[in-house]
């Protein structure tokens, strides 16, 4: 898909650039920039930030290395890339770690100076790789960015560390001129970012527009490339994580539902930066507490619940298994809470900053008892947003727990979201009932068998609920066997038919075929694009995506009905998939990778290509 | 659903607290009294009744929610403390509270306890203490005493027993309170204190549980030797007891010493009972007088005054409303960088 | 099944009573003393108790009724039976919550004395059921037990209230010249069990000689009843609970396994039994340890585990949530605990004295991450013995937490258990490495994928371990991607291949035809029972039974092919039917009765007929 | 696997004690320090290296046991103390030590810090104090300052926080010390003491977290103005301080006061560090003393034997073995009526 133009000028349609370095190198901010520049200037982008477990590894070491990986395009992409083209390697450290991702016949930029005896050591490397025919694979670029940079400043009036943190720059420079991009945004935003500092505001300006210049004087890069804008959707957009969705979603959320907001938590990665978020928000009257632990956050949201506020409270996974015995009084009780949690590898504390969807099963059954609660996942970092504001819908209007299951590469990779106007969100109603005369703490709502949420503060309405089996309408504590029959079928149906609250699932590509792929959650992207890229040539294929996973929406065995065969992609050893073949005793076969990574197009693309083999059909 | 326009505030009596549940405690369970002190307080406090809760963990003592007519929760095993925070800072104009055991609060629920105290949440907390769990029926609780036979130690109990007031104490407690199931009118009258405190009042309160654990307190408590075995503190007044009122506490250094009254000891030497004390020292050595080794002391330990949690935040959030203006949700939305795409 | 004998004797073979009356009336101890008097006359007996959840309940009030369930005969039983066929009310409220279990036609013994005003309003009867036709149905015998057993003790120096406590011998007395039951080994216990007090030995005596006589002078009973001596398997018997076979079968596999053990637990309904009973076993060298909640409960256990000891920890339900995070930790470091769960009705607090399977799925998913463990769960309370055992063999032997599925009904329920000979035990090796030259934490056999099992206290294997994501073979940390899938996959491995280490399932009855009915837990005897009566009717069904649930017996999927249905009867909402749907894509269908109570063996039977209609085959 | 007869101890060195993992915290980390001095302590303890097991929690501090050549286990947040329960109990012979940092410990594992220490279980517990969440990045801790701005207090945090010494205490500690990471020589003595007490020590050590909260500590231990601004108790001598050693702390009735030696004021005014004190008042009085009001204690603030949980339940089992025999399994099996079928 490469076009050349007279200018030796490339056109591309996608790139997907790698930021690796020292966790002290600023990897993440140039990262950033990159993205925020391709975004202003109209591709689409998409982003994965791989952060180190520790929080300062020794400088230079494989464990220090901090990676941010942008993909930038001329149409709709829904993944950051399943490998770079150009990776950006500022250490022996980072091109150890990251060299493998890089695509073959990729290009590697590197800091040259770097390349010393000390970091070779610490990087465990025998051989200096940039000498011999270790990366004969791959188009590598050696820049002395360390001393480029020195001399670029060496007016600066900066202390040589100083001098040495704007390395970043410098290679961004280079590859804002190897991609054609203004640097404007970023000079403002150096001014902004060190207005207190004009002295290392400047230095950066200067570094950067040396590696830009770096770039279009020498002669290391036989032509540079062009990715011309996307043609997206209309409207005024911003760069989003889905962490930042997320809290956003809670508290349009909050407005939406005319109820005040509580979200209580207790840091864990990668949930930890929705609590700092929402911690922000104070004017809006968000109320934040941090708990002395899991089993508090989810107490204090119970508690806020009964009161008639939004109970919200997140974590990640080993925090929801802390909250399990609660989530089961907030089934028993009936009460609207939300619990977010932002998946993370596992098992137990595992890899606390590498992403899978390990925790399905334990949101469907993590509890004692027959303890059904609803259960929706966002499928992008932007879709965190809406799925906030359904998480809260389906909560308040059908009085049940319900998990948000995200993950931690929806929560902290990011894309650009179409900023709404309040008007166009509907709100949704929440009622209080006040009328002592007809009040019943268990009486249920025909269609939905809702209870209603009775409030603290009403005359007249005092009542009692509790974790004991509770008496059909009246609440009271029942050890009657029908009754408690009752009562459980009561809240399972309940959940069922919340089915009739949620939209139909939609398939993308025709409505049946030879072969649907059926997804949940942060897979969205990669499946989408397979999927696309396999309809374009002429397979049989579709793909669904569930974003509410119980219940399940009410055509789903209908949809699957229609499809010779299911592929379930999952990252994790097949969790959805044990659920749909129990549910319709479909012969679902799984795609599972389970490595702390993102799941590769590729991957689901060769999966796609094995199951509809030869079987392709010409597309009218 | 019509709603009507509220009534002038009735006048609410005891019976107006009682709810329609059968109360199902053992018979001669130190539980009723303190139920019914509960009931007979709530009236005094003029408090409308929609807007008190009673929260509760699990445990004998946690049925009380059932019998009061409020609105009240029955929650699971140690957690109350944090429904009561959740419920407290979502809902600051309710009265809440918290209904726990020795088992529910200080064995599973020791933590939660330790920080609802430490950030002076404005919750009344009462614990009920029979040194024993009753609920399952008869295994020795983190207030038993080194020693105790029960089923689950029929060698005797090795844990060394948490002393419920010191430990509330040491949380940074800024209400705390000791009193007797059987001793009614202290009892209201102590619940009535905690009740008007602002921040978390700790409350404990000796409750006798005559299935499990009959008498475990009746060495000092019974009412005949009430008198010579424990000690009423009033504020502001020099420590005496005795049935003569003969007796009286001097504190040694940081130790206290039983004196007689007479021969040249007179009320000047002995302590003089300062609630108010900013410091907790003295009123952490009283805690710890046990008996026969010293009289019990009872009633209020310590009142100060500490800005509440919930103040705190609700002042944090007009802060940063008057400072930053009410949040503007849609300017939110389009913070940093945005670009447009037509 | 009757048989009219020259006597009056009329010849049964069962017979199930139940005795009910106020907690303070000894419902309890008549019944033991029914049973073991069964029992060592040589009858099957099984028995089941009922106590209030409120530990005393006003005098004479609904919720303070207790109940004690045995059933005897002359052939092997498996329940304690459906229903009862004889009901001694001691009181209107025992009455009124007993009286609907009650075989129609069944014989009522009243104590006519106590259905005075005061007990007829306590227990809500507007009208006295003595009078009128209200117990029409049934063969009433009013028998004024208070007043007669006041009588033959006037004499006996003791207090009115000693004297009326001692009513339920009186009405035992009734009961076993009812059944021809030999009186000599209760009076035998009452001198042991009173042999502080012999003034209230000699009451007792004194009553249930008193009753006795009653029953043969009065002519209110037509005739009495004779169960002869079952046939059952020799040996030496003695009635035993599954909570105390579970107790004695753990402190067994620690002499088979020769490792000390600690049991760690949080008292919890129904499972303080356990704690209580090993706490009595100090002289065996058992540990046991009362934490401060189900959190530390199990950290103790893990620590054990690392210390080389055999970790035990148990709870119910809820207690099993709070556990969730901790279990995950000795899924990564792969250490040998073992989970009591004796299940409880849920969800949340639930009715903690009724009994449910509801933590089938907890117990398999209850955790963040792919964290498989492995599962048994006994199915009659002798053969908690049996799976204690087995569940310390699994766990030391594959080196898995391993979780022992109990419940309530078999924690407390009865049956005779022949006493084993410890040379019948087969003992077995568990070992631990020594060499340090060739030792690694996380070295697997091959075979078995299992890891060693270093001890501290051993020179040259210091090793760390913990929740973090291991390496392979080193058991260092790693944040490998592809490291991670593997040691994902060989947790996920070793735990199904313990299916190689595990009984096949064996079928009851022929290994085809038309239906299956599979079970698992305390179901056992109400299937087997059902599918004996229906085989014997001709009925082409088979039962099997599972006590291995993860993984399952390896000849499963065999087992089911061979069937046209399977039926799997649940006291849930079909947790193991979702399971066996999922993984052989077999339609199940369930039988799900979640009511607190246990299964009854004609709700089985109906179904069965349902299923198996008209398709009645001839058996050879 | 042939198990070979175990050589004479050898002589171990503190490389002994290091192991071939690369150490991981942030350059500067005060973590650095204490590693040092603990790894340095080991061989003075005489103690076979794999007699010896580290149990950490989660967070930055809880890495130590990976760096320790010994047996080591880094569980989940807040639950080390439980699995040091179990070892000790099932492995009297371990030496065994619990690390713990301010949110591990007194946040979600305050319960089990509570119980362990109460319990008295013979084990070492270092509680490193940076007063923040060092690994998830700078959220405030339990011992954070009110109105601490962090991450998740923008506004500043309004917990009140709580004193780690003064909690230890609460929960009837028989050890409690604390010292300080920069100051080595004080450190591994603290260290060495806590080694050599039988049931749990607990050790508090301030650690500076030069990422999120650098110079927490830094205006009373910086080594300039520490004389002045810290206590270092000592074992019975009268409590001196400051560079020229010319202050002392004397109690007036229950409140320590700074005094200047000298103008009448000699040392026989002020008060004489016992760390042996039956009881706890005075132990306590100097945990609350805080800076700027008092100069900082460190040290050893007390130490006292009480039988240790693990003593006590070897005595029990030893106790019903010689009243009750060696149990046999064989006739537990057929205890109770039994009956036989042939
Ligand atoms: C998670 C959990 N663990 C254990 C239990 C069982 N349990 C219920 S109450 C109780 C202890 C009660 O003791 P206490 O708080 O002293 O109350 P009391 O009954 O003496 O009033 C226990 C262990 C439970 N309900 N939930
Ligand atoms: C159940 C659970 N909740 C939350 C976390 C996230 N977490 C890890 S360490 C930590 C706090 C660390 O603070 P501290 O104990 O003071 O250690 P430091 O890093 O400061 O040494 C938290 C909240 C977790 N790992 N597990
Ligand atoms: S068991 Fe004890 S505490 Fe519980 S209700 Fe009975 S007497 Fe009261
Ligand atoms: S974050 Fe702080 S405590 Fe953690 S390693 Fe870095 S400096 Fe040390
Ligand atoms: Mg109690
Ligand atoms: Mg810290």
């Amino acid at each position: 898909m490469t076009t050349k133009d007279e200018d030796e000028i490339q056109e591309l349609d996608r790139v997907t650039i790698r930021f690796a370095g020292d966790s002290g190198d600023g990897m993440q901010l140039a990262g950033l920039q990159f993205t925020n520049t391709s975004a202003l200037f109209g591709n689409d982008v998409s982003t994965m930030p791989d952060y180190p477990a520790e929080i300062r590894a020794p400088t230079g070491s494989l464990p220090g290395v901090s990676a941010f990986q942008v993909s930038f395009s001329s149409y709709e992409i829904y993944t950051p890339g399943d490998e770079p083209d150009v990776l950006v390697a500022m250490n022996p450290a980072a091109l150890k770690t990251n060299l493998p991702d890089l695509a073959k016949g990729g290009t590697l930029v590197v800091n040259a100076d770097e390349f010393n005896e000390t970091n070779l050591r610490k990087a465990a490397y025998e051989d200096n790789p940039l000498e011999g025919d270790q990366l004969a694979a791959y188009r590598v670029i050696k820049v002395p960015i360390t001393s480029m940079n020195a001399r670029a400043l060496k007016d600066s009036g900066l202390s040589p560390q100083q001098i040495d943190r704007s390395r970043n720059s410098f290679a961004l420079g280079i590859m804002f001129w190897l991609y054609e991009r203004p640097m404007e945004p970023t000079l403002h935003w150096f001014e902004e970012k060190f207005a207190k500092n004009p002295a290392v505001a400047k230095a950066n300006a200067t570094t950067l527009k040396a590696g830009y210049n770096f770039g279009e004087t020498a002669e290391l890069f036989p032509d540079h490339y062009r990715v011309r804008k996307a043609n997206l959707p209309p409207g005024r957009y911003r760069n989003i994580t889905g962490n930042q969705a997320t809290a956003l979603g809670f508290l349009t959320a909050s407005r939406l539902a005319k109820r005040p907001l509580l979200y209580a938590s207790y840091p864990i990665t990668p949930a930890s930066d929705i609590l700092e978020e929402l911690a922000k928000f104070k004017r809006f009257g968000v109320k934040t507490f941090q708990a002395e632990d899991e089993l508090a956050a989810i107490g204090a949201a119970i508690g806020a619940a009964f009161g008639g506020a939004l109970g919200l409270t997140g974590t990640s996974g080993p925090g929801l298994a802390l909250k399990s015995e609660a989530i089961g009084l907030a089934v028993m009780t009936e009460l609207p809470i939300v619990i977010i949690d932002v998946q993370r590898a596992g098992p137990s504390t595992g890899m606390p900053t590498k992403n899978e969807q390990g925790d399905l099963l334990q949101a469907m059954f993590g509890r004692n008892g027959e303890s059904p609660v609803a259960i929706v996942a966002p499928a992008t970092p932007g879709d965190c947003f809406n799925m906030a504001i359904e998480a809260i819908r389906i909560a308040t209007r059908h009085m049940v727990p319900t998990i948000f299951l995200s993950d931690g590469y929806l929560g902290s990779g990011s894309e650009p979201w179409i900023i709404p106007s309040l008007d166009d969100l509907e709100s949704f109603e929440v009622t209080s009932p006040t009328d002592a005369e007809t009040f019943e703490p268990y009486a249920r709502d025909k269609e939905t068998l809702v209870r209603p949420w009775a409030v603290p503060g009403t005359p007249g309405l005092e009542h009692r609920i509790g974790g004991l089996e509770k008496s059909d309408t009246t609440g009271l504590i029942s050890y009657d066997p029908e009754n408690h029959m009752r009562m459980v079928a009561y809240r399972q149906q309940k959940v069922e038919r919340i089915a009739d609250d949620i939209p139909e699932l939609t398939v993308l590509g025709k409505p049946e075929g030879a072969l649907l792929v059926l997804g949940w959650g942060s897979t969205y992207g990669a499946i989408i694009s397979a999927v696309q890229r396999a309809q374009s040539s002429g397979l049989s294929v579709s793909a669904a995506h569930l974003r509410y996973l119980n219940p399940f929406p009410r055509n789903l065995g209908d949809v699957l009905a229609r499809f010779d065969k299911v592929l379930i992609p999952e990252l994790n050893l097949g969790q959805l998939r044990m659920l749909i073949r129990a549910r319709f005793l479909v012969d679902a076969i799984g795609l599972n990778r389970v490595t702390g990574r993102p799941l590769k197009i590729r991957e689901v693309e060769e999966q796609i290509y094995k199951l509809v083999q030869q079987k392709a059909v010409s597309v009218a | 659903m019509t709603s009507v326009a509220p009534d002038p505030l009735p006048v609410l009596a005891r019976k107006d607290f009682v709810s329609d549940q059968e109360v199902r405690w053992c018979p001669g369970c130190g539980d009723y009294s303190i139920l019914a002190q509960t009931q007979k307080l709530m009236p005094e406090l003029g408090i409308p009744r929609e807007n008190i809760v009673f929260i509760s963990g699990i445990g004998c003592n946690s049925r009380l929610p059932y019998y009061m007519n409020t609105y009240g929760f029955h929650s699971i095993h140690g957690r109350a403390p944090t429904i009561a925070t959740g419920l407290k800072l979502a809902r600051p104009d309710l009265s809440i509270w918290v209904i726990t055991g020795d088992g529910d609060g200080l064995s599973i629920g020791g933590n939660h306890l330790l920080h609802i105290i430490r950030r002076n949440v404005d919750v009344v907390i009462v614990l009920f203490n029979n040194r024993i769990y009753g609920l399952t029926k008869g295994q020795y609780s983190p207030t038993s005493e080194q020693g105790k036979i029960t089923k689950t130690s029929p060698l005797g109990a090795i844990d060394y027993p948490i002393n419920a007031l010191s430990f509330a104490l040491g949380a940074g407690a800024t209400f705390v309170a000791r009193s007797l199931d059987i001793d009614v009118h202290h009892l209201i009258a102590t619940l009535e204190r905690a009740a008007h405190h602002k921040g978390t009042s700790f409350v404990e309160v000796y409750q006798n549980c005559n299935v499990f654990n009959d008498g475990a307190f009746i060495e000092f408590a019974d009412k005949a030797v009430r008198p010579d075995r424990t000690i009423s503190l009033e504020q502001g007044k020099p420590i005496i007891f005795g049935k003569e009122q003969n007796r009286g506490i001097r504190l040694n250094g940081t130790t206290p010493e039983i004196v007689e009254l007479g021969n040249g000891v007179d009320e000047s030497d002995l302590l003089v009972h300062d609630e108010s004390r900013p410091d907790r020292t003295v009123a952490s050595i009283l805690t710890r007088m046990e008996y026969p080794e010293y009289p019990v002391p009872m009633g209020v330990f310590r009142a100060v005054e500490r800005p509440t949690y919930n103040e705190l935040l609700e002042g944090q959030i007009e802060e940063a409303r008057s400072r930053e203006g009410e949040g503007d949700l849609e300017a939110l939305f389009a913070q940093g960088d945005t670009w447009v795409v037509d």
